[in-house]
């Protein structure tokens, strides 16, 4: 095992896939000679050459559009989207096109692909290189969302993620790219798309979480320790389809659950999670559940962390939700 | 020559084009009349009967569609009335393993391609047997044994694809050719500038069919662009373009053809404009005379892309109104075998709605599923 | 008082407005001579020349980039999409320019305008023609999404939203485009936005729900009145900001939830409402929330009925609330 | 004469435009060396001074706002080193009330036209006197009062933007004129050719700058598009197009002034495309070290804006190495003025977060903020 940061845990799947399954091309905005403005595919253009990894004119449309051409004649494209907040101009491809092309063919195309694009605040980014637009995909039938939390995670759910036979969105935290280090398996590893992870068991108060939110949920679960509140964190990891059962055997434990996001409240996902949890566990619910999240304003600059759902925040909102 | 041809929506013309542009004039070589224009044509006699019959058949599986779609039998019908020549002319120009990624008139290429008539009267009646299991609206096929992309309504998403689909086979050392239909009204979309774009930049062997049949529903070609041509756009993208006379079979096979090859010998992408007319209205929805007065046809009507090669055929061949005659009959009994078979077919089953979502049912799907099937059933569709 | 459609009534308050306030520009694919494909716009070209009913280029983009400009200057664009499905080309323009406009340039620019669109299933139009897209802009923080079920509502919000100083996203439910007929009143006639009607008063279980689905409701709760439950049936009319003081004040009274939308399940407005209720009323919930909305696939075709969430689907949900 | 203009990604060349092209070579008032080429300037001298200071205090600004991102100071910034001609030409070609859609790296032509420097350093700062409350990254400004647009990061989305604007102001008869800017990379979004349709069916009011500053981030140009100038990409879209010499201040206020009365005149839209070249990295965030040798500049650095007329002034009015002097110090003491205050100025109130989402804060918005009003403050930002 290597120690490393998210940054390097990608380039190293990308670079591992990419030798073995020649069918993986990379493409996006700068992706290539310079290696991705976060250098998440360095050395790749290299080592790959022109053909595989590819510097694209200006256009999410153009990318995507591309992309799930190739994916149609049975390549593996991973696209990049140079940040999540200007993934919209592909939308159109990716929601009418992308997510629905094995259902509209009846089987006869499937169109496997993954885009990766890095996600959420904490980089001083304002408005536009900072959103958190999960739920514009999950609601969009037919695409697959992971968010991987620790660098591990990171390979393991993008390797998954390329030898999965349907379109996946995989962003990437950028606030904690080179932040989030740790021990990473060498060679070939996954993590399976679908399995959320206790990161933290506890018996009062579960914490969901995912991201960078996730240290952010694991320092408050670690805050409200210190005035006898026991938290279990469950870190997502894929948000759709979302591991419902971990998830509800730990609110069966505790009663209590706080939905932690970066993404704006309102028809988040952590409504999505809560309306889940009173479908189905609703006698075992002790407290209101509640959602710790950005809000309803575009995303600040000056402000980013008064906007966040930072540590500081979920405090209160598990210490409230304990004591209902 | 050019004054022929009445341009599409009654006010552009044709006017000079940058050198780079492939054809100086617009590319013809059948008169209306049924004689040739210079050389040609660049086909053997069996193959424009066969292509005659094409287009027969594609214009009596129009009128039949029509007709279901009126008497209440099928849903919707979208057709090529008038734009045979440019569907199937076009389509002709590919091989076995080329690709085609339609637009949503080019059943007719569909068929003549390999895809099974049945299929396509299963798709219109959204049966069981449909490719696409009954869940797009009529005339959203695919077929991928033949290489044929999946209509999707959104304007243009396909042309970008085929680009895709075309750079793919290329770095994978696969000679085939991706060619892309689109309407005038999809060269305003977001995609045609993204799938030409990067065509050009990566030289990608695509062949760029726009069918300019003067009208985006109500919208007539002036309101679509300011541009000369539609041809002339490729000049944006750095790769050159040909104007065709839509409705003359032989031109468009001869442009078609020139794109092809070029793509397959590694030259890159080009755009062909096929200057043809919708003689109906956009689909069985719309009712042209809203926004289109009748006269406006007639000049169209006697450029019918089918007399003209009849004509030819008459001439070249001797074929007889006997031999008409004929594959009209055959045609016919064929058509009402498939329809039979398509109407009695059962709708698709209610489990299958599920299917396909992804490669496999998550669990939220099976949840679905299973309280479709626990609940009472719908009220029959009207 | 006149007997119209929704069609209808949707014209009369362009027309009313258009002679009202020459800043009202009507601009988008059809509208113009042939008076939109469901004939929204019918004479209106007409009556205000082609400066303000204008046939545009095949370009949602390019008709809510374009509008966006107009409103910036102080025009007051009325930007039609033909189909919701269709709105995804210009979803860039809307969530990342439009719904922050006016917060990016703090306040300097009000961007407001209406954009009409065809929403829903029920007219045989399989993927592409029967979205129902409204929480991919819920979600964007900044717009204001309204949804009228009937032809006076439709006419009185259609009024509210053009004069509004903020951008307005208008679904008008096509399968009752013709279908719902009512009195309309004549000349200038407003209902406020943000405000939710009871439409069926009840005391055992709320039912909530918007646009063609409002009438599957209200169908349901006369099919569960014979089995001796009493609903009261709200709708939303405003999508958001939605109407949370008429949605608690009822489940407050009957403490028991059924909301029904048409678009996919998962993160949809359901889920939103739910977890609202939640936060809001959680001790008065004698039962679990239900949900009875579009499945989480693509739109189909031929099974369009088995898909929408009408009244058959609903009545159980009732029943099963009713009985928990 | 062309070949004194190195073509910014060192491969495109200026190849021959068609003749609907306004210029069939690009338009050049001033050498490198500040010597004429042919007539001109077509500006006053008091002008040129004027123009020129505003290109000194434009790069000054510039290399300090550099400098206090490096230190930390401020987040981040994006310039506009060996762009002024292009910027400052273009700006001064349009009169008061005309619009200006900024892309990002123009805060010359906004500080040329009114907006205060203060302001423009709270923006960079994110203080409570920002015109934009805080609420964008540096360099995102806008300013009203003097028809700014608000700078974006999306790319392209402000082209489209002002032709409804432009269209705007001609349904109500206002003879303003709007003036676009953009990148070489921004002709490959869907935003420049949704832009230039419209513009071009519409005959909207519109120029459209493209500062072909030969890179979009590390991807070259002869990457962005296969066509042989951004110029001639015009032709797609019907309307005119020139090309000049965009480090030649001169030849700038001529392209521009030509495109700004053809647009006044009720003419319609032009497209120009200045040729010139990024000096910098693409912001504070890039080091274009890695995709660009350093001996590509050397070119470039010869044909600086500046240089040259400096160099004309010194001839022409007798600018003296005392006067350039004294602009600098007078730039340098204006600076530590409104950086001192845009420092001291407070982040902008908590409250302020949840203002102009709407025009009135609704329900769910109310008690966002009371909610983070009664919780405990976030950590410092870092
Ligand atoms: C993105 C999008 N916008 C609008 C529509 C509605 N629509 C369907 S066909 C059509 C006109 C297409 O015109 P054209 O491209 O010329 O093709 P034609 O129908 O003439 O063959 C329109 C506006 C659509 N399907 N997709
Ligand atoms: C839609 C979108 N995609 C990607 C980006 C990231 N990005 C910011 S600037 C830039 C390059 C722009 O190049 P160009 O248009 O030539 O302008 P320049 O920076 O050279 O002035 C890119 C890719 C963005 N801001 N918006
Ligand atoms: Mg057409
Ligand atoms: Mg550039």
């Amino acid at each position: 095992m290597a120690q490393m940061n998210m940054v390097q845990a990608i380039n190293d799947a990308l670079r591992f896939e990419m030798k073995r399954d020649d069918r993986v091309i990379v493409l996006g905005e700068d992706v290539g000679r310079v290696g991705g403005v976060f250098r998440v595919t360095a050395g790749l253009h290299d080592e790959f050459g022109e053909d595989r990894v590819i510097d694209t004119p200006l256009s999410e449309g153009g990318i995507i559009g591309a992309a799930i051409g190739m994916a149609l004649y049975g390549l593996r494209p991973v696209p990049e989207i140079q940040f999540a907040d200007f993934i919209f101009p592909a939308y159109d491809q990716i929601v009418s096109e992308l997510a629905k092309y094995r259902y509209r063919s009846g089987g006869e195309y499937p169109c496997p692909m993954v885009i990766r694009t890095p996600v959420g605040g904490g980089i001083r980014g304002g408005h536009y290189h900072s959103q958190s637009p999960e739920v514009q995909f999950i609601h969009a039938a037919g695409l697959k969302v992971v968010c991987p939390a620790t660098p591990a995670d990171a390979k393991g759910l993008l390797l998954s993620s390329i030898r999965d036979d349907d379109p996946v969105l995989f962003f990437e935290p950028k606030r904690i790219y080179r932040a989030a280090k740790g021990e990473v398996p060498e060679g070939d590893y996954t993590v399976p798309i679908g399995k959320a992870k206790i990161v933290r068991a506890g018996e009062q108060v579960t914490v969901v979480a995912y991201g960078a939110m996730l240290y952010e949920a694991l320092d408050a679960a670690s805050k409200a320790a210190l005035q006898g509140i026991d938290c279990e964190v469950i870190d997502l990891r894929t948000l759709w389809p979302l591991d419902i059962d971990t998830v509800i055997a730990s609110v069966k434990k505790t009663g209590r659950v706080v939905v932690v996001h970066e993404a704006p409240r309102s028809c988040g996902l952590a409504g999505e999670i809560v309306t889940l949890i009173n479908e189905k566990a609703f006698l075992h619910l002790e407290a209101p559940p509640k959602r710790v999240t950005g809000f309803d304003t575009p995303f600040p600059y000056t402000l980013e962390n008064e906007y966040l759902p930072l540590s500081h925040r979920i405090v209160p909102a598990i210490v409230e939700t304990a004591r209902y | 020559m050019t004054t022929e041809v009445p341009s599409p929506a009654g006010t552009a013309t044709l006017r000079r084009k940058p050198e780079d542009v492939l054809a100086e004039d617009v590319v013809r070589a059948l008169s209306p009349d049924g004689t040739l224009l210079g050389d040609g044509p660049d086909l053997r006699d069996e193959e424009i009967v066969a292509l005659y019959r094409a287009m027969v058949r594609t214009r009596a599986v129009d009128e039949r569609a029509v007709l279901l779609q009126r008497q209440g039998r099928i849903g919707f019908h979208i057709g090529s009335l008038g734009e045979e020549a440019t569907v199937l002319g076009s389509a002709f120009a590919l091989r076995d393993g080329d690709w085609l990624f339609p637009c949503y008139r080019e059943f007719g290429a569909a068929l003549m391609r390999g895809f099974p008539l049945q299929r396509y009267f299963d798709n219109l009646f959204g049966n069981a047997n449909d490719v696409a299991k009954g869940r797009q609206m009529p005339d959203h096929w695919c077929y991928r044994d033949k290489q044929l992309g999946s209509v999707s309504s959104p304007i243009g998403t396909q042309i970008t694809q085929a680009v895709g689909l075309a750079w793919a086979a290329r770095l994978r050392r696969d000679s085939c050719v991706a060619l892309a239909y689109f309407g005038d009204g999809a060269t305003s979309s977001n995609e045609f500038h993204n799938a030409l774009n990067f065509a050009g930049v990566f030289r990608t062997p695509n062949v760029f069919l726009c069918r300019n049949n003067g009208w985006a529903i109500s919208v007539p070609t002036e309101v679509q662009t300011a541009s000369e041509s539609f041809a002339i756009k490729a000049v944006a993208y750095g790769i050159p373009s040909v104007r065709c006379d839509g409705n003359d079979l032989f031109a468009v096979v001869r442009a078609t053809r020139l794109a092809v090859e070029r793509a397959r010998a590694g030259e890159g992408p080009t755009l062909i404009e096929a200057l043809t007319y919708r003689l109906s209205g956009h689909s069985t929805s719309d009712d042209a005379s809203r926004y289109r007065p009748e006269p406006t046809l007639e000049p169209w009507l006697a450029l019918d892309p089918l007399r003209r090669v009849r004509l030819f055929l008459q001439d070249r061949v001797g074929w007889s109104d006997a031999d008409e005659a004929g594959i009209g009959a055959e045609i016919q009994s064929e058509l009402k075998l498939v329809i039979d078979e398509a109407e009695r077919t059962a709708p698709p089953a209610l489990t299958s709605m599920f299917d396909d979502v992804y490669a496999e049912l998550p669990w939220h799907l099976v949840e679905q599923r299973d309280e479709l099937l626990r609940g009472p059933r719908a009220p029959k569709a009207h």
